[in-house]
Protein backbone atom coordinates (compact mmCIF):
# COMPACT_ATOMS: atom_id res chain seq x y z
CA UNK A 1 0.00 0.00 0.00
CA UNK A 2 0.73 3.83 0.18
CA UNK A 3 3.41 3.82 -2.61
CA UNK A 4 4.95 6.62 -4.53
CA UNK A 5 5.20 5.72 -8.39
CA UNK A 6 7.99 7.50 -10.34
CA UNK A 7 8.03 7.43 -14.15
CA UNK A 8 11.18 9.85 -16.06
CA UNK A 9 11.35 11.12 -19.02
CA UNK A 10 13.85 13.77 -20.85
CA UNK A 11 12.91 17.19 -22.09
CA UNK A 12 16.05 18.26 -24.04
CA UNK A 13 18.21 19.15 -21.10
CA UNK A 14 15.20 18.97 -18.66
CA UNK A 15 14.15 15.22 -17.01
CA UNK A 16 11.13 15.21 -16.00
CA UNK A 17 9.78 13.51 -13.18
CA UNK A 18 6.20 12.45 -13.25
CA UNK A 19 4.87 10.95 -9.70
CA UNK A 20 1.79 9.63 -8.83
CA UNK A 21 0.70 7.98 -5.18
CA UNK A 22 1.67 9.20 -1.62
CA UNK A 23 4.56 11.24 -0.45
CA UNK A 24 4.17 10.10 3.00
CA UNK A 25 6.97 9.26 5.60
CA UNK A 26 8.38 6.04 4.96
CA UNK A 27 8.64 4.47 1.43
CA UNK A 28 7.12 7.70 -0.77
CA UNK A 29 10.10 10.09 0.70
CA UNK A 30 12.57 7.82 0.66
CA UNK A 31 11.88 6.80 -3.26
CA UNK A 32 11.83 10.71 -4.20
CA UNK A 33 15.30 11.17 -2.35
CA UNK A 34 16.77 8.49 -4.17
CA UNK A 35 15.44 9.32 -7.80
CA UNK A 36 17.03 12.54 -7.50
CA UNK A 37 20.19 11.91 -6.09
CA UNK A 38 20.73 9.58 -8.75
CA UNK A 39 19.91 11.68 -11.60
CA UNK A 40 22.22 14.02 -10.13
CA UNK A 41 25.06 11.62 -9.89
CA UNK A 42 24.66 11.19 -13.21
CA UNK A 43 24.40 14.82 -13.91
CA UNK A 44 21.28 15.88 -15.13
CA UNK A 45 20.74 18.81 -13.48
CA UNK A 46 17.73 20.35 -14.07
CA UNK A 47 14.75 18.87 -12.80
CA UNK A 48 11.19 19.10 -13.27
CA UNK A 49 8.82 17.33 -10.69
CA UNK A 50 5.09 16.82 -12.25
CA UNK A 51 3.20 16.52 -8.98
CA UNK A 52 -0.12 16.08 -10.96
CA UNK A 53 -1.02 12.57 -10.13
CA UNK A 54 -0.04 12.57 -6.80
CA UNK A 55 -3.09 12.17 -4.23
CA UNK A 56 -1.52 12.69 -0.70
CA UNK A 57 1.25 14.12 0.60
CA UNK A 58 2.07 14.86 4.14
CA UNK A 59 4.50 17.48 6.17
CA UNK A 60 7.38 14.08 5.30
CA UNK A 61 6.36 14.33 1.50
CA UNK A 62 6.80 18.63 1.54
CA UNK A 63 10.17 18.28 3.76
CA UNK A 64 11.16 15.96 0.90
CA UNK A 65 10.28 18.44 -1.58
CA UNK A 66 12.70 20.85 0.43
CA UNK A 67 15.51 19.00 0.47
CA UNK A 68 15.13 17.96 -2.80
CA UNK A 69 15.15 21.91 -4.44
CA UNK A 70 18.54 22.08 -2.13
CA UNK A 71 20.38 19.48 -2.94
CA UNK A 72 19.86 20.31 -6.18
CA UNK A 73 20.51 23.73 -5.77
CA UNK A 74 23.71 22.78 -4.03
CA UNK A 75 24.86 20.70 -6.92
CA UNK A 76 24.78 24.14 -9.25
CA UNK A 77 20.93 22.27 -10.34
CA UNK A 78 17.40 23.64 -10.92
CA UNK A 79 14.46 22.02 -9.09
CA UNK A 80 10.74 23.16 -10.20
CA UNK A 81 7.57 21.99 -9.66
CA UNK A 82 4.81 21.13 -12.49
CA UNK A 83 0.93 20.75 -12.20
CA UNK A 84 0.25 21.42 -8.22
CA UNK A 85 -3.17 19.73 -7.07
CA UNK A 86 -5.10 22.15 -5.13
CA UNK A 87 -3.77 20.17 -1.77
CA UNK A 88 0.25 20.78 -2.40
CA UNK A 89 -0.62 24.24 -3.69
CA UNK A 90 -2.54 24.89 0.10
CA UNK A 91 -0.09 23.13 2.08
CA UNK A 92 3.23 24.91 -0.12
CA UNK A 93 1.30 28.69 0.27
CA UNK A 94 0.48 28.49 4.05
CA UNK A 95 4.10 27.61 4.86
CA UNK A 96 5.39 30.02 2.33
CA UNK A 97 7.42 27.53 0.50
CA UNK A 98 5.33 28.94 -3.14
CA UNK A 99 8.16 31.85 -2.36
CA UNK A 100 10.77 28.95 -2.67
CA UNK A 101 9.73 27.02 -5.39
CA UNK A 102 9.05 27.77 -9.24
CA UNK A 103 6.03 26.30 -10.23
CA UNK A 104 4.35 25.93 -13.15
CA UNK A 105 1.07 24.81 -14.43
CA UNK A 106 1.59 23.98 -18.30
CA UNK A 107 4.78 21.77 -19.45
CA UNK A 108 5.89 23.94 -22.27
CA UNK A 109 6.28 26.79 -19.79
CA UNK A 110 8.21 24.99 -17.62
CA UNK A 111 10.51 23.48 -20.23
CA UNK A 112 11.28 27.23 -21.59
CA UNK A 113 12.02 28.24 -18.24
CA UNK A 114 15.01 26.28 -17.72
CA UNK A 115 16.61 28.12 -20.75
CA UNK A 116 18.28 26.05 -23.81
CA UNK B 1 -25.82 12.87 22.55
CA UNK B 2 -22.25 11.70 22.22
CA UNK B 3 -20.24 9.37 20.12
CA UNK B 4 -16.87 7.82 21.29
CA UNK B 5 -14.40 5.67 18.81
CA UNK B 6 -10.98 5.02 19.94
CA UNK B 7 -8.13 3.01 18.53
CA UNK B 8 -5.03 1.89 19.89
CA UNK B 9 -2.15 0.91 17.80
CA UNK B 10 1.67 -0.12 18.01
CA UNK B 11 4.28 2.72 16.88
CA UNK B 12 4.36 1.98 13.58
CA UNK B 13 4.42 3.84 10.31
CA UNK B 14 2.28 0.71 8.60
CA UNK B 15 -0.35 1.53 10.90
CA UNK B 16 -0.97 5.34 9.37
CA UNK B 17 -3.21 4.41 6.52
CA UNK B 18 -5.34 2.33 9.13
CA UNK B 19 -5.54 6.13 11.65
CA UNK B 20 -6.21 7.59 7.82
CA UNK B 21 -9.26 5.55 7.55
CA UNK B 22 -10.62 5.60 11.07
CA UNK B 23 -10.52 9.19 10.58
CA UNK B 24 -12.04 10.22 6.85
CA UNK B 25 -15.08 7.70 8.02
CA UNK B 26 -15.29 9.63 11.45
CA UNK B 27 -15.51 12.96 9.88
CA UNK B 28 -17.50 11.90 7.05
CA UNK B 29 -20.27 10.87 9.76
CA UNK B 30 -19.69 13.68 11.26
CA UNK B 31 -20.87 15.35 8.21
CA UNK B 32 -17.86 17.77 7.08
CA UNK B 33 -17.20 18.03 3.38
CA UNK B 34 -14.54 16.53 1.35
CA UNK B 35 -12.53 18.86 1.74
CA UNK B 36 -12.55 19.38 5.31
CA UNK B 37 -12.18 16.03 6.06
CA UNK B 38 -8.94 16.21 4.12
CA UNK B 39 -7.40 18.45 5.68
CA UNK B 40 -8.76 16.57 9.25
CA UNK B 41 -7.66 13.70 8.21
CA UNK B 42 -3.86 15.10 7.85
CA UNK B 43 -4.25 17.05 10.80
CA UNK B 44 -4.24 13.73 12.75
CA UNK B 45 -2.23 11.67 10.66
CA UNK B 46 0.61 14.48 11.52
CA UNK B 47 -0.04 14.19 15.01
CA UNK B 48 0.06 10.06 15.20
CA UNK B 49 3.29 10.65 13.08
CA UNK B 50 4.65 12.71 15.95
CA UNK B 51 3.25 10.24 18.77
CA UNK B 52 5.08 7.49 16.65
CA UNK B 53 8.63 9.15 15.57
CA UNK B 54 9.03 11.61 18.60
CA UNK B 55 6.95 10.49 21.63
CA UNK B 56 7.05 6.03 21.21
CA UNK B 57 10.96 6.52 19.42
CA UNK B 58 9.20 3.90 17.06
CA UNK B 59 9.45 1.62 20.06
CA UNK B 60 7.04 -1.73 19.12
CA UNK B 61 5.59 -2.25 22.79
CA UNK B 62 4.66 1.42 23.14
CA UNK B 63 1.05 2.16 22.16
CA UNK B 64 -0.53 5.42 21.08
CA UNK B 65 -3.88 5.87 21.51
CA UNK B 66 -6.16 8.13 19.47
CA UNK B 67 -9.95 9.04 20.94
CA UNK B 68 -12.45 10.49 18.71
CA UNK B 69 -15.49 12.54 20.58
CA UNK B 70 -18.48 13.91 18.46
CA UNK B 71 -20.82 16.08 20.33
CA UNK B 72 -23.19 18.24 18.72
CA UNK B 73 -20.55 21.30 18.63
CA UNK B 74 -17.34 20.07 17.57
CA UNK B 75 -15.64 16.50 16.77
CA UNK B 76 -12.32 16.12 19.15
CA UNK B 77 -9.91 13.81 18.80
CA UNK B 78 -6.94 12.92 21.80
CA UNK B 79 -3.92 11.23 20.78
CA UNK B 80 -1.99 9.66 23.04
CA UNK B 81 1.66 8.53 23.61
CA UNK B 82 3.72 7.26 25.91
CA UNK B 83 6.85 9.49 25.09
CA UNK B 84 9.13 11.94 27.49
CA UNK B 85 6.97 14.65 26.23
CA UNK B 86 7.98 18.01 25.08
CA UNK B 87 7.79 21.51 25.49
CA UNK B 88 5.37 22.58 22.28
CA UNK B 89 6.44 26.66 23.03
CA UNK B 90 9.80 25.83 22.27
CA UNK B 91 8.85 24.30 18.20
CA UNK B 92 10.55 26.81 15.92
CA UNK B 93 7.96 28.46 13.65
CA UNK B 94 8.51 27.06 10.27
CA UNK B 95 7.65 30.66 8.43
CA UNK B 96 10.76 32.06 10.20
CA UNK B 97 12.99 33.11 6.96
CA UNK B 98 15.90 31.00 8.57
CA UNK B 99 13.69 27.65 8.60
CA UNK B 100 11.68 27.93 5.70
CA UNK B 101 13.91 25.72 4.24
CA UNK B 102 13.94 22.91 7.05
CA UNK B 103 13.06 19.98 5.71
CA UNK B 104 10.94 18.98 9.18
CA UNK B 105 9.32 21.04 11.64
CA UNK B 106 5.94 21.72 9.30
CA UNK B 107 4.20 18.87 11.03
CA UNK B 108 2.42 21.30 14.03
CA UNK B 109 1.59 23.78 11.87
CA UNK B 110 -0.35 21.82 9.82
CA UNK B 111 -2.10 20.42 13.11
CA UNK B 112 -2.84 24.26 13.73
CA UNK B 113 -3.63 25.18 10.41
CA UNK B 114 -6.60 22.95 9.99
CA UNK B 115 -8.27 22.20 13.20
CA UNK B 116 -9.92 24.86 15.19
CA UNK B 117 -8.19 24.53 18.61
CA UNK B 118 -4.68 22.19 19.17
CA UNK B 119 -3.75 21.65 22.36
CA UNK B 120 -0.57 19.58 24.55
CA UNK B 121 -0.56 18.28 27.79
CA UNK B 122 1.18 15.68 29.58
CA UNK B 123 -0.92 12.47 30.71
CA UNK B 124 -0.39 11.91 34.48
CA UNK B 125 1.47 8.54 33.85
CA UNK B 126 3.33 9.93 30.99
CA UNK B 127 3.32 10.92 27.68
CA UNK B 128 1.65 13.90 25.20
CA UNK B 129 -1.66 14.32 25.14
CA UNK B 130 -2.85 16.03 21.33
CA UNK B 131 -6.21 17.85 21.78
CA UNK B 132 -7.87 18.56 18.45
CA UNK B 133 -11.11 20.45 17.77
CA UNK B 134 -12.71 20.73 14.53
CA UNK B 135 -16.05 22.64 14.90
CA UNK B 136 -19.07 21.24 13.48
CA UNK B 137 -20.65 24.72 13.41
CA UNK B 138 -20.10 28.33 13.00
CA UNK B 139 -18.08 29.58 16.23
CA UNK B 140 -20.63 32.68 16.09
CA UNK B 141 -23.74 30.17 16.41
CA UNK B 142 -25.24 31.74 13.46
CA UNK B 143 -26.85 28.73 12.27
CA UNK B 144 -25.09 28.31 8.84
CA UNK B 145 -24.40 24.29 9.59
CA UNK B 146 -21.20 22.39 8.68
CA UNK B 147 -18.40 24.39 8.32
CA UNK B 148 -18.14 24.56 4.07
CA UNK B 149 -14.23 25.26 3.05
CA UNK B 150 -12.44 25.91 6.52
CA UNK B 151 -9.38 25.00 5.01
CA UNK B 152 -6.38 27.24 5.51
CA UNK B 153 -6.35 30.57 4.81
CA UNK B 154 -4.10 31.03 1.43
CA UNK B 155 -2.33 34.51 1.03
CA UNK C 1 6.51 -10.52 16.46
CA UNK C 2 3.14 -9.66 17.42
CA UNK C 3 0.97 -7.02 16.12
CA UNK C 4 -1.98 -5.80 18.01
CA UNK C 5 -4.96 -2.92 17.12
CA UNK C 6 -7.47 -2.19 19.02
CA UNK C 7 -10.89 -0.56 18.20
CA UNK C 8 -13.71 0.56 20.74
CA UNK C 9 -17.26 1.31 19.31
CA UNK C 10 -20.75 2.19 20.64
CA UNK C 11 -23.58 0.34 19.30
CA UNK C 12 -24.49 1.82 16.63
CA UNK C 13 -24.35 0.58 13.08
CA UNK C 14 -23.34 3.76 11.52
CA UNK C 15 -20.10 2.44 12.56
CA UNK C 16 -20.05 -0.46 10.91
CA UNK C 17 -18.18 0.89 7.64
CA UNK C 18 -15.33 2.12 10.26
CA UNK C 19 -14.92 -1.59 11.57
CA UNK C 20 -14.95 -2.28 8.21
CA UNK C 21 -12.33 -0.43 6.76
CA UNK C 22 -9.90 -0.78 9.83
CA UNK C 23 -10.42 -4.99 9.16
CA UNK C 24 -9.48 -4.12 5.64
CA UNK C 25 -6.48 -2.21 6.12
CA UNK C 26 -4.81 -4.60 8.93
CA UNK C 27 -5.95 -8.04 6.48
CA UNK C 28 -4.22 -6.39 3.67
CA UNK C 29 -1.29 -5.42 5.76
CA UNK C 30 -1.12 -8.93 7.05
CA UNK C 31 -0.59 -10.17 3.31
CA UNK C 32 -3.81 -11.68 2.85
CA UNK C 33 -5.15 -11.32 -0.87
CA UNK C 34 -8.68 -9.35 -2.26
CA UNK C 35 -10.50 -12.07 -2.19
CA UNK C 36 -9.52 -13.56 1.56
CA UNK C 37 -9.59 -9.76 2.63
CA UNK C 38 -12.94 -9.36 1.21
CA UNK C 39 -14.60 -12.48 3.03
CA UNK C 40 -12.35 -11.56 6.39
CA UNK C 41 -14.40 -8.46 6.39
CA UNK C 42 -17.53 -9.41 5.96
CA UNK C 43 -17.08 -12.12 9.18
CA UNK C 44 -15.55 -9.20 11.47
CA UNK C 45 -18.87 -7.23 10.27
CA UNK C 46 -21.43 -9.94 10.81
CA UNK C 47 -19.46 -10.41 14.06
CA UNK C 48 -19.85 -6.77 15.27
CA UNK C 49 -23.62 -6.48 13.63
CA UNK C 50 -24.13 -9.05 16.12
CA UNK C 51 -22.58 -7.87 18.86
CA UNK C 52 -24.58 -4.88 18.61
CA UNK C 53 -28.10 -6.19 17.80
CA UNK C 54 -28.22 -9.38 19.88
CA UNK C 55 -25.46 -8.69 22.31
CA UNK C 56 -25.59 -5.00 23.37
CA UNK C 57 -28.96 -4.71 22.16
CA UNK C 58 -28.07 -0.98 20.48
CA UNK C 59 -27.94 0.46 23.65
CA UNK C 60 -25.91 3.78 22.94
CA UNK C 61 -23.61 3.42 26.18
CA UNK C 62 -22.40 -0.42 25.82
CA UNK C 63 -19.52 -0.46 23.52
CA UNK C 64 -17.96 -3.43 21.19
CA UNK C 65 -14.19 -3.99 21.67
CA UNK C 66 -12.38 -5.50 18.39
CA UNK C 67 -9.06 -6.20 18.71
CA UNK C 68 -6.61 -7.71 15.96
CA UNK C 69 -3.73 -9.59 16.55
CA UNK C 70 -1.50 -10.55 13.87
CA UNK C 71 1.23 -13.12 14.55
CA UNK C 72 3.40 -15.16 12.30
CA UNK C 73 1.20 -17.95 11.87
CA UNK C 74 -2.14 -15.91 11.27
CA UNK C 75 -4.23 -13.17 12.24
CA UNK C 76 -6.54 -13.50 15.02
CA UNK C 77 -9.73 -10.95 15.83
CA UNK C 78 -11.23 -10.61 18.94
CA UNK C 79 -14.86 -9.08 19.21
CA UNK C 80 -16.70 -8.76 22.39
CA UNK C 81 -20.05 -6.98 23.52
CA UNK C 82 -21.07 -6.18 26.88
CA UNK C 83 -24.82 -8.24 26.70
CA UNK C 84 -26.60 -11.17 28.78
CA UNK C 85 -24.75 -13.94 26.08
CA UNK C 86 -26.02 -17.05 24.84
CA UNK C 87 -25.30 -20.70 23.58
CA UNK C 88 -23.83 -20.87 19.99
CA UNK C 89 -24.68 -24.81 20.50
CA UNK C 90 -28.78 -23.43 20.00
CA UNK C 91 -28.40 -21.76 16.73
CA UNK C 92 -30.60 -23.20 14.16
CA UNK C 93 -28.39 -24.12 11.23
CA UNK C 94 -28.85 -22.44 8.03
CA UNK C 95 -28.80 -25.20 5.92
CA UNK C 96 -32.29 -27.38 7.52
CA UNK C 97 -34.55 -26.81 4.44
CA UNK C 98 -37.12 -25.92 7.09
CA UNK C 99 -34.78 -22.69 7.72
CA UNK C 100 -33.60 -22.06 3.86
CA UNK C 101 -36.39 -19.00 3.49
CA UNK C 102 -35.88 -17.61 7.00
CA UNK C 103 -34.48 -14.12 6.10
CA UNK C 104 -32.56 -14.17 9.35
CA UNK C 105 -29.99 -16.81 10.79
CA UNK C 106 -26.94 -16.99 8.53
CA UNK C 107 -24.20 -14.19 9.95
CA UNK C 108 -22.85 -17.16 11.81
CA UNK C 109 -22.64 -19.72 9.38
CA UNK C 110 -20.49 -16.77 7.47
CA UNK C 111 -18.23 -16.29 10.08
CA UNK C 112 -17.24 -20.00 10.18
CA UNK C 113 -17.35 -20.56 6.54
CA UNK C 114 -14.53 -17.81 6.00
CA UNK C 115 -12.88 -17.82 8.62
CA UNK C 116 -10.72 -21.11 9.80
CA UNK C 117 -11.98 -21.02 13.86
CA UNK C 118 -14.41 -18.80 15.47
CA UNK C 119 -14.74 -19.47 19.01
CA UNK C 120 -17.10 -17.99 21.01
CA UNK C 121 -17.05 -17.69 25.00
CA UNK C 122 -18.31 -15.50 27.93
CA UNK C 123 -15.94 -12.65 29.48
CA UNK C 124 -15.87 -12.54 33.30
CA UNK C 125 -17.03 -9.43 33.44
CA UNK C 126 -19.97 -10.18 31.38
CA UNK C 127 -20.55 -10.13 27.49
CA UNK C 128 -19.62 -12.36 24.47
CA UNK C 129 -16.18 -12.93 23.00
CA UNK C 130 -16.17 -14.06 19.40
CA UNK C 131 -12.57 -15.11 19.21
CA UNK C 132 -11.85 -15.91 15.25
CA UNK C 133 -8.55 -16.58 13.16
CA UNK C 134 -7.43 -16.74 9.96
CA UNK C 135 -4.30 -18.84 9.27
CA UNK C 136 -2.00 -16.82 7.13
CA UNK C 137 0.02 -20.15 6.23
CA UNK C 138 -1.01 -23.65 4.88
CA UNK C 139 -2.37 -25.56 8.33
CA UNK C 140 0.36 -28.71 6.95
CA UNK C 141 3.42 -25.58 7.01
CA UNK C 142 3.96 -26.58 3.12
CA UNK C 143 5.38 -23.72 3.20
CA UNK C 144 3.00 -22.58 0.32
CA UNK C 145 3.11 -18.86 1.84
CA UNK C 146 -0.15 -16.94 2.14
CA UNK C 147 -3.39 -18.52 2.01
CA UNK C 148 -4.29 -18.50 -2.06
CA UNK C 149 -7.98 -18.13 -2.80
CA UNK C 150 -9.28 -19.64 0.82
CA UNK C 151 -12.37 -18.65 0.47
CA UNK C 152 -16.01 -20.82 0.92
CA UNK C 153 -16.14 -24.48 -0.38
CA UNK C 154 -18.56 -24.13 -3.45
CA UNK C 155 -20.41 -27.25 -4.37
CA UNK D 1 -21.91 6.62 2.96
CA UNK D 2 -23.13 3.06 2.38
CA UNK D 3 -26.21 3.76 0.21
CA UNK D 4 -27.98 1.24 -2.06
CA UNK D 5 -29.48 3.07 -5.15
CA UNK D 6 -32.47 1.58 -6.85
CA UNK D 7 -33.01 2.36 -10.36
CA UNK D 8 -36.62 0.90 -12.23
CA UNK D 9 -37.57 0.17 -15.65
CA UNK D 10 -40.16 -2.36 -17.58
CA UNK D 11 -39.98 -4.73 -20.04
CA UNK D 12 -43.05 -6.11 -21.05
CA UNK D 13 -44.84 -7.23 -18.16
CA UNK D 14 -41.49 -7.41 -15.71
CA UNK D 15 -40.02 -4.48 -13.68
CA UNK D 16 -36.46 -4.67 -13.50
CA UNK D 17 -35.28 -2.89 -10.12
CA UNK D 18 -31.41 -1.89 -10.85
CA UNK D 19 -29.62 -2.08 -7.64
CA UNK D 20 -26.06 -0.47 -7.18
CA UNK D 21 -23.96 0.46 -4.17
CA UNK D 22 -24.48 -1.73 -0.75
CA UNK D 23 -27.25 -3.84 0.27
CA UNK D 24 -26.47 -3.72 3.96
CA UNK D 25 -28.03 -3.84 7.82
CA UNK D 26 -29.72 -0.56 7.98
CA UNK D 27 -30.40 1.60 5.07
CA UNK D 28 -29.83 -1.05 2.20
CA UNK D 29 -32.11 -3.58 3.23
CA UNK D 30 -34.79 -1.43 4.50
CA UNK D 31 -35.00 0.43 0.64
CA UNK D 32 -35.03 -2.82 -1.18
CA UNK D 33 -38.14 -4.13 0.89
CA UNK D 34 -39.98 -1.05 0.70
CA UNK D 35 -39.20 -0.69 -2.91
CA UNK D 36 -40.55 -4.59 -3.98
CA UNK D 37 -43.54 -3.74 -1.24
CA UNK D 38 -44.78 -0.73 -3.19
CA UNK D 39 -44.02 -2.78 -6.68
CA UNK D 40 -46.49 -5.59 -5.23
CA UNK D 41 -49.13 -2.93 -3.89
CA UNK D 42 -49.17 -0.99 -7.25
CA UNK D 43 -49.71 -5.16 -9.21
CA UNK D 44 -46.13 -5.38 -10.22
CA UNK D 45 -45.87 -9.38 -9.45
CA UNK D 46 -43.05 -9.90 -12.07
CA UNK D 47 -39.69 -8.69 -10.37
CA UNK D 48 -36.42 -8.89 -12.09
CA UNK D 49 -33.65 -7.67 -8.98
CA UNK D 50 -30.46 -6.98 -11.15
CA UNK D 51 -27.83 -7.12 -8.80
CA UNK D 52 -24.82 -6.50 -11.35
CA UNK D 53 -23.62 -3.27 -9.50
CA UNK D 54 -24.07 -4.03 -6.08
CA UNK D 55 -20.66 -3.89 -4.54
CA UNK D 56 -21.34 -5.25 -1.25
CA UNK D 57 -23.92 -7.42 0.74
CA UNK D 58 -23.98 -8.64 4.14
CA UNK D 59 -25.89 -11.67 5.89
CA UNK D 60 -28.73 -8.89 6.54
CA UNK D 61 -28.93 -8.59 2.37
CA UNK D 62 -28.86 -11.52 1.62
CA UNK D 63 -31.86 -11.91 4.23
CA UNK D 64 -33.43 -8.89 2.85
CA UNK D 65 -33.54 -10.87 -0.52
CA UNK D 66 -34.89 -13.79 0.80
CA UNK D 67 -37.79 -11.58 2.27
CA UNK D 68 -38.59 -10.23 -1.08
CA UNK D 69 -38.72 -13.32 -2.42
CA UNK D 70 -41.28 -14.68 -0.07
CA UNK D 71 -43.32 -11.41 -0.19
CA UNK D 72 -43.45 -11.60 -4.02
CA UNK D 73 -44.63 -15.40 -4.39
CA UNK D 74 -46.84 -15.67 -1.14
CA UNK D 75 -48.70 -12.87 -3.40
CA UNK D 76 -48.61 -14.70 -6.32
CA UNK D 77 -46.04 -13.17 -8.31
CA UNK D 78 -42.17 -13.98 -9.04
CA UNK D 79 -38.93 -12.94 -8.13
CA UNK D 80 -35.82 -13.25 -10.17
CA UNK D 81 -32.27 -12.26 -9.98
CA UNK D 82 -30.30 -11.11 -12.66
CA UNK D 83 -26.48 -10.57 -13.14
CA UNK D 84 -25.10 -12.07 -9.74
CA UNK D 85 -21.70 -11.02 -8.69
CA UNK D 86 -19.49 -13.40 -8.22
CA UNK D 87 -19.19 -12.69 -4.09
CA UNK D 88 -22.88 -12.62 -3.77
CA UNK D 89 -23.12 -16.24 -6.03
CA UNK D 90 -20.79 -17.82 -3.21
CA UNK D 91 -23.19 -16.25 -0.25
CA UNK D 92 -26.08 -17.59 -1.77
CA UNK D 93 -24.06 -20.90 -2.80
CA UNK D 94 -22.85 -21.78 0.72
CA UNK D 95 -26.27 -21.08 2.14
CA UNK D 96 -28.34 -23.22 -0.20
CA UNK D 97 -30.12 -20.37 -1.54
CA UNK D 98 -29.30 -21.18 -5.31
CA UNK D 99 -31.82 -23.98 -5.25
CA UNK D 100 -33.94 -21.52 -4.48
CA UNK D 101 -33.75 -18.21 -6.07
CA UNK D 102 -34.16 -18.53 -10.02
CA UNK D 103 -30.87 -17.15 -11.36
CA UNK D 104 -29.61 -15.29 -14.54
CA UNK D 105 -26.49 -14.40 -16.41
CA UNK D 106 -28.56 -12.80 -19.56
CA UNK D 107 -31.46 -10.13 -19.39
CA UNK D 108 -33.25 -11.82 -22.28
CA UNK D 109 -32.86 -15.09 -21.10
CA UNK D 110 -34.55 -13.48 -17.43
CA UNK D 111 -37.19 -11.60 -19.44
CA UNK D 112 -38.23 -15.12 -21.80
CA UNK D 113 -38.98 -17.33 -18.48
CA UNK D 114 -41.49 -15.00 -17.03
CA UNK D 115 -43.42 -15.79 -20.22
CA UNK D 116 -45.67 -13.20 -22.43
N1 LIG E 1 4.40 13.64 20.60
C1 LIG E 1 5.60 14.27 20.72
N2 LIG E 1 6.48 13.88 21.68
C2 LIG E 1 7.69 14.50 21.79
N3 LIG E 1 8.08 15.52 21.00
C3 LIG E 1 7.25 15.95 20.03
C4 LIG E 1 5.96 15.35 19.84
N4 LIG E 1 5.35 16.00 18.82
C5 LIG E 1 6.21 16.94 18.39
N5 LIG E 1 7.37 16.93 19.11
C6 LIG E 1 8.54 17.84 18.96
O1 LIG E 1 8.12 18.97 18.22
C7 LIG E 1 8.94 19.13 17.05
C8 LIG E 1 8.12 19.70 15.90
O2 LIG E 1 7.19 18.74 15.42
P1 LIG E 1 6.57 18.91 13.97
O3 LIG E 1 6.12 20.31 13.81
O4 LIG E 1 5.54 17.86 13.79
O5 LIG E 1 7.77 18.71 12.96
P2 LIG E 1 8.73 17.44 12.72
O6 LIG E 1 8.04 16.25 13.25
O7 LIG E 1 8.90 17.44 11.24
O8 LIG E 1 10.00 17.76 13.45
C9 LIG E 1 9.50 17.74 16.79
O9 LIG E 1 10.72 17.79 16.08
C10 LIG E 1 9.67 17.20 18.19
O10 LIG E 1 10.86 17.65 18.77
N1 LIG F 1 -23.11 -11.48 20.40
C1 LIG F 1 -24.27 -12.13 20.59
N2 LIG F 1 -24.96 -12.00 21.75
C2 LIG F 1 -26.12 -12.63 21.96
N3 LIG F 1 -26.69 -13.44 21.04
C3 LIG F 1 -26.07 -13.62 19.86
C4 LIG F 1 -24.84 -12.99 19.58
N4 LIG F 1 -24.45 -13.36 18.33
C5 LIG F 1 -25.41 -14.20 17.87
N5 LIG F 1 -26.39 -14.37 18.77
C6 LIG F 1 -27.58 -15.25 18.64
O1 LIG F 1 -27.36 -16.15 17.59
C7 LIG F 1 -28.37 -16.05 16.60
C8 LIG F 1 -27.82 -16.33 15.21
O2 LIG F 1 -26.96 -15.28 14.81
P1 LIG F 1 -26.65 -15.09 13.27
O3 LIG F 1 -26.28 -16.42 12.71
O4 LIG F 1 -25.65 -14.01 13.15
O5 LIG F 1 -28.02 -14.69 12.60
P2 LIG F 1 -28.96 -13.41 12.83
O6 LIG F 1 -28.15 -12.35 13.48
O7 LIG F 1 -29.43 -13.07 11.46
O8 LIG F 1 -30.09 -13.91 13.71
C9 LIG F 1 -28.95 -14.66 16.78
O9 LIG F 1 -30.28 -14.58 16.34
C10 LIG F 1 -28.82 -14.46 18.28
O10 LIG F 1 -29.91 -15.06 18.95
Amino acid sequence: MAHLSIDERTAGNVTILELGGKITIGDGSVQLREAVRKLLEQGHKNLLIDLGKVDYVDSSGIGELVSCYTTTKNQGGQLKLLNLTKKIQDLLSITKLLTVFETFESEADALASFGG
Amino acid sequence: MTDTIELTIGSKFDFIEIVGSVTKGVTELSGFDEETTNWIELAIRESVINAIKHGNKESAEKTVDVTYTLDQVALTILVRDRGRGFDPTCVPDPLDPENLLNPNGRGIFYMKSFMDEVEFSKHPDGGTIVRMTKRRTEPDGNGKGETGSDGPSID
